[in-house]
């Protein structure tokens, strides 16, 4: 175990910042998100959730896919992807909770899959992921239901905060790679501490009151039955049909291709898009969900049943919470399981 | 607080059982005590279930009623001074039949913002309780006083908006009368210069996800398919790729609502970022009051809104800037 | 840099035909003048005219040709308005093959077929009827049952009278909804001329067709004593990037793009209704 | 030195929406008159400055131009006997948003020119024209993808 004490972080995401490019968790008019680092922005690695979900890393909202060039009749395709580790472009990803490490190998699963989105496996492997403990969870907060542990998060480099000092612990090549890198600003120590703290958190994520939510009803033998259940009604009576609960999930992955014309010639993007949106499944000849019921349940099947019968039972919820706080009328992940998940929920 | 929820619970209840209204708009409860979800109920068993009027019900129903007026019987809907407003816009607009609607004016006090009390450093909140201007917030970490003036919603700190439409009204508490100017920030906004305005709405617009909660939840924007969401307009997209898109996208929709918000002040409300939506449409509002004469949309279930009117002596668009418009 | 599905490549436009009042085919090779890609009886492909949008078409050509491919598209939406404007010569962007084929080389081998389609439905049956045609000793019996609105709006109706019905061992039954001068030929829809016809349940059957007649027409077959495990259909839903990322045509635990179009009904029977 | 050489050789892209019954005619009269403006005002004619949606200036704004003027009747001779009216109305509100948006004030401008004043349209998009190339490229409120590989 190493450690930093915390007044050094600066001089540590400078030294970083040297070879590599940063993102982590600033503040920017009052909202907390993952951005670039650059000296003089305000670092807040003590909010617990930032508004975005760091998937915007390697998921971009927006990403230029290709161009084409027209001249009359002609089409030139141009590839614009980059392989960064090719070019030696390097990024860390500083900060990452656990749940939101977890999002990750969520996204993994959909982007790695043969065929594999190249957009998104460049950018993957050109990133050193260092994850931070949680020590503050908050009511919103329900990873455990997932099986992950809040207070020691995966990723290549995990790390623990305190109030005097940020611990470190290497767990990967790429990991190490990156402690060497930072290797003269930390010095031992610290494997009581994060035990200590490890032990305090626990206490709390016991006394969450969504720690114990029931799953069991979600499975793809009930596929149908949840489909068809009646409650879907009553749940999305308040849904407006926004997209807020889908943008800011760390693994909500669906996305439009969309061109747009330059005086040059057409660049081809792709953009993040909702299954809440209303002209998400509309075709020239109709479409499959007219509903705004059947579109909010096409989510949260995705999330719960769908997506797990497609992944050996990972559910593609990771209890972040950020749905919970963020949908405007309060509908959330948690109402959906608590009302269908299973008899253990009352 | 509980006092004016049994009283909404029994008038509601009475309402339903008579048959005089087929169902009740209200809101339900939630997962904790500040998370409560709009709602509609139609027995009394479901009123008994989950209705709940707490601190927290800041959500405006009035847009529900698009829907739930189209549907058999009459529909009740509890309504703040703030969601009157909107309510009398849509009856003017003629989205809401006024016919099929039985309005309750409940009374409200404020209403608090979850997300300003976590940012003073509260989280893991399992109790709120209101005592004047004392904010009660009892956490696993422990108690806290927050002062209640802090933690509003934004759309209630400079509230002055009484009930336009009512059938009947639930009023317990009465509340103080106060001096407020809500073109405040808007003027501090005018009085910076045009690279500092530029920086503050670049730096605010910049957080935009374009996630659409401002305009779905806008009793103004009831458009059945908005521009922004129609492949023909030219400007439809899901995402803000260019810096353009974040401006376009407000400067549309709040020119598209002017004349007609009311500001009742849900765009903040929703926003997942916390821009601060409603000083783009208070523009708009201090502009035609200053320009046009003092309006307040939906005071009137009928008439014409500001734009869709003139006087030949109108101000011309250049001299707006030599402060005319200030 | 490995290969990305999502970039096209361009094709050219060598022929265009008018098979009726809002259907073209559509004749695409690569710039080199070369077929551009390999692709198996009932599989699509994303067509897109750069600056307009891109679309999921079923493959119309057989695989068994080796010079081009061929799209049957219909009119209805605002890519494939501009793609009816265009003329011979014309580039467009191409990128696929994409979604399961018809089981051709397995379940389909050595039985006796039986192909359904309304209107445009025909469009993916053109591919496999064309292969069966080629690989005709592998196959038993093969009947052809197509219907469309008029006569006019019968899809490739020279290939079908010219060559279709000489083959061997093939049965072709054509049908228009409402009587027109100049038909000679069965006037009903498409579910009723099933029942009427009184076909043998032992054949597999493959339908593809709007929704409402495949529901029709699936009735008409399970009265008939057809196995539901030996019917086949195809789906359509909005489709974005053809490889089960964008989420667009998740129906239950199934991508249509990737694990359709081509669906048993017992899998879809398994599906929740929202197709 | 060097940066006002660079300022000089600026030359603005100018969007000029035009009723068709007055201020088009005025540019018409303005021509056969020899009466000159500068090549860069893209004049698009209208049939009302009342057609002239917010969303217009915006797109004009998005496509590269540097500043947007709208030309109409003068009130009370709209065509449509209000139309320009309500473009009035609009307008002011509009060109007031933007500017509280930090936008340039000087961008944005709304003229009354009868089919009469060719002397006039002339003089009103040279001065347009001066008041922009003075201000320089529109930054603010413009699409850098449209722009990609200029």
């Amino acid at each position: 175990m190493l450690k930093i004490a915390k007044e050094r972080l600066n001089e540590l995401y400078a030294k970083i910042n040297e070879s590599m490019g940063l993102f982590i968790p600033v503040k920017k008019a009052g909202e907390v998100n993952y951005a670039v680092w650059s000296e003089g922005k305000e670092v807040s690695l003590e909010t617990l959730k930032t508004v975005k979900s760091p998937k915007n890393m390697f998921f971009p909202q927006t990403e230029n896919m290709m161009k084409f060039k027209q001249e009359g009749k002609n089409i030139e395709v141009v590839d614009v992807r980059r392989d960064y580790v090719e070019e030696g472009k390097l990024f860390v990803l500083f900060g990452v909770k656990a749940c939101d490490y977890k999002a990750i190998e969520v996204l993994d699963k959909v982007f790695l899959a043969e065929p594999i989105d190249t957009y998104y496996q460049n950018r993957r492997n050109a990133t050193t992921i260092v994850t931070l403990a949680c020590s503050r969870p908050e009511e919103s907060c329900f990873c455990r239901v997932f099986d992950i542990d809040a207070t020691a998060p995966q990723g290549d480099v995990t790390t623990w905060l305190d109030n005097e000092y940020l611990y470190w612990q290497a767990n990967t090549e790429k990991g190490e790679a990156l402690t060497a890198l930072v290797k003269d600003l930390l010095e031992e120590g610290g494997e009581k501490e994060v035990e200590a703290q490890k032990e305090a958190t626990k206490v709390i994520i016991d006394k969450l009151p969504f720690s114990n939510l029931d799953l069991s009803k979600f499975q793809p033998e009930n596929l149908n039955e949840l489909f068809e259940a009646k409650e879907w009604e009553e749940m999305s009576e308040a849904c407006l049909g926004c997209g807020t609960c889908t943008f800011v999930c760390p693994t909500c992955q669906c996305f439009d291709i969309r061109d747009f014309k330059t005086h040059e010639g057409v660049i081809r993007y792709r953009c993040w898009d909702s299954c809440m949106y209303s002209d998400f499944t509309l075709m020239a000849h109709g479409n499959s969900r007219t509903t705004q019921m059947q579109r909010f349940r096409q989510r949260f099947m995705h999330k719960l049943v769908y997506y797990p019968s497609q992944n050996d039972g990972l559910y593609s919820c990771v209890g972040c919470g950020r749905c919970v706080n963020k949908c405007p009328q309060n509908l959330n992940i948690v109402k959906v399981i608590k009302t269908l998940g299973g008899k253990d929920n009352d | 607080m509980k006092d004016v929820e049994l009283k909404m619970l029994e008038r509601a209840k009475a309402l339903l059982q008579s048959g005089e209204v087929a169902r009740v708009i209200g809101w339900k409860k939630g997962e904790f005590c500040y998370d409560p979800a709009p709602a509609s109920f139609e027995s009394v068993e479901e009123m008994e279930n989950g209705f709940v009027y707490n601190w927290f019900c800041g959500a405006n129903l009035s847009k529900y009623l698009i829907q739930m007026a189209k549907k058999e019987g009459k529909t009740a809907v509890f309504l703040k001074p703030c969601d009157t407003y909107s309510f009398n816009q849509l009856v003017k607009e003629h989205r809401i039949n006024r016919e099929n609607v039985y309005v309750i004016a409940v009374e409200c006090l404020a209403k608090l913002d979850v997300e300003k009390m976590k940012a003073k450093g509260v989280s893991f909140i399992t109790d709120v309780e209101v005592v004047d201007k004392d904010v009660k917030v009892t956490t696993a970490y422990g108690v806290e006083t927050l002062y209640k003036p802090d933690v509003v919603l934004s759309k209630c700190a400079v509230c002055t908006k009484t009930h336009q439409v009512k059938d009947e009204e639930i009023i317990l508490h009465e509340r103080p009368e106060r001096e407020v100017n809500r073109f405040e920030e808007v003027e501090k906004l005018e009085a910076m210069t045009e690279d500092e305005r530029f920086a503050f709405w670049r730096e605010q617009l910049s957080k935009c996800i374009r996630c659409n909660a401002c305009r779905n939840v806008c009793p103004a924007c009831s458009c059945v398919k908005c521009v922004f969401d129609n492949p023909a307009s030219g400007i439809a997209a899901k995402a803000n790729d260019d810096k353009f898109e974040e401006q376009l996208f407000h400067i549309i929709r709040a020119f598209h609502v002017s004349g007609r918000c009311t500001d009742c002040g849900e765009c903040s409300r929703v926003c997942p970022q916390n821009i601060p939506l409603h000083l783009l449409n208070r523009k708009f509002i201090k502009d035609i009051d200053t320009l046009y004469g003092e309006y307040q949309a939906g005071e009137e279930s009928e008439g014409k809104t500001p734009l869709t009117t003139y006087t030949e002596g109108d101000t011309e668009p250049n001299d707006v800037f030599n402060g005319e418009a200030k | 840099m490995i290969n990305e599905t999502l970039i096209p490549k361009v094709g050219v436009i060598t022929d265009i035909r008018k098979d009726t009042p809002d259907v073209k085919t559509f004749r695409v090779v690569g710039t080199d003048g070369k077929k551009l890609f390999q692709h198996m009886p009932g599989q699509c492909a994303m067509v897109s005219i750069p600056g307009v949008g891109e679309c999921m078409f079923s493959i119309t050509s057989s695989p068994t040709n080796e010079e081009f491919m061929e799209f049957s598209i219909k009119k209805c939406g605002c890519v494939t308005e501009v793609l009816h404007a265009l003329e011979v010569g014309a580039q467009v962007t191409v990128r696929g093959p994409y979604g399961k084929n018809f089981p051709v080389e397995e379940d389909f081998k050595g039985k006796d077929l039986l192909f359904i389609a309304g209107g445009i439905g025909l469009a993916p049956l053109r591919s496999v009827i064309n292969y069966v045609r080629h690989y005709r000793a592998n196959y038993g019996k093969v009947v052809i049952v197509y219907g469309a609105r008029s006569k006019d709006d019968l899809v490739d109706i020279d290939e079908i009278q010219n060559e279709w019905v000489n083959e061997p061992n093939t049965e072709v039954y054509l049908t228009i909804d409402r009587p027109q001068d100049g038909w000679d030929g069965h006037v009903g829809f498409v579910p009723a001329y099933v029942k009427e016809l009184g076909l043998d349940p032992n054949m597999t059957a493959v339908l593809c067709g709007p929704p409402i007649m495949i529901k029709f027409t699936l009735q008409g077959l399970l009265e008939l004593g057809f196995d539901k495990s030996r019917v086949y259909t195809t789906l359509e839903l909005r489709m974005k990037c053809g490889v089960g990322k964008c989420g667009r045509c998740n129906v239950g635990d199934k991508f249509v793009c990737k694990d359709g179009p081509v669906f048993r009904m017992t899998e879809l029977d398994e599906l929740p209704d929202e197709y | 030195m060097q940066e006002v050489t660079e300022k000089k050789e600026f030359t603005p892209t100018i969007v000029a929406f035009c009723c068709n019954w007055c201020s088009y005619a005025g540019a018409d009269l303005a021509g056969s008159s020899r009466l000159t403006y500068p090549a860069n005002v893209k004049i698009i004619r209208v049939p009302c400055s009342c057609r002239v949606n917010p969303m217009f200036v915006l797109k004009a704004f998005q496509q590269g131009a540097d500043g947007v003027i709208l030309c109409g009747c003068h009130p009370g001779d709209c065509h449509y006997v209000t139309g320009n009216y309500y473009t009035r109305r609009r307008m002011a509100l509009l060109y007031s948003f933007l500017n509280y948006m930090g936008i340039e004030k000087e961008r944005t401008r709304l003229e009354w020119v009868s089919a009469a004043e060719g002397a006039r349209f002339s003089a009103v998009m040279n001065d347009f024209v001066k008041q922009v190339a003075e201000l320089g490229e529109n930054k603010r409120l413009t699409d850098l993808r449209v722009k990609e590989g200029e």
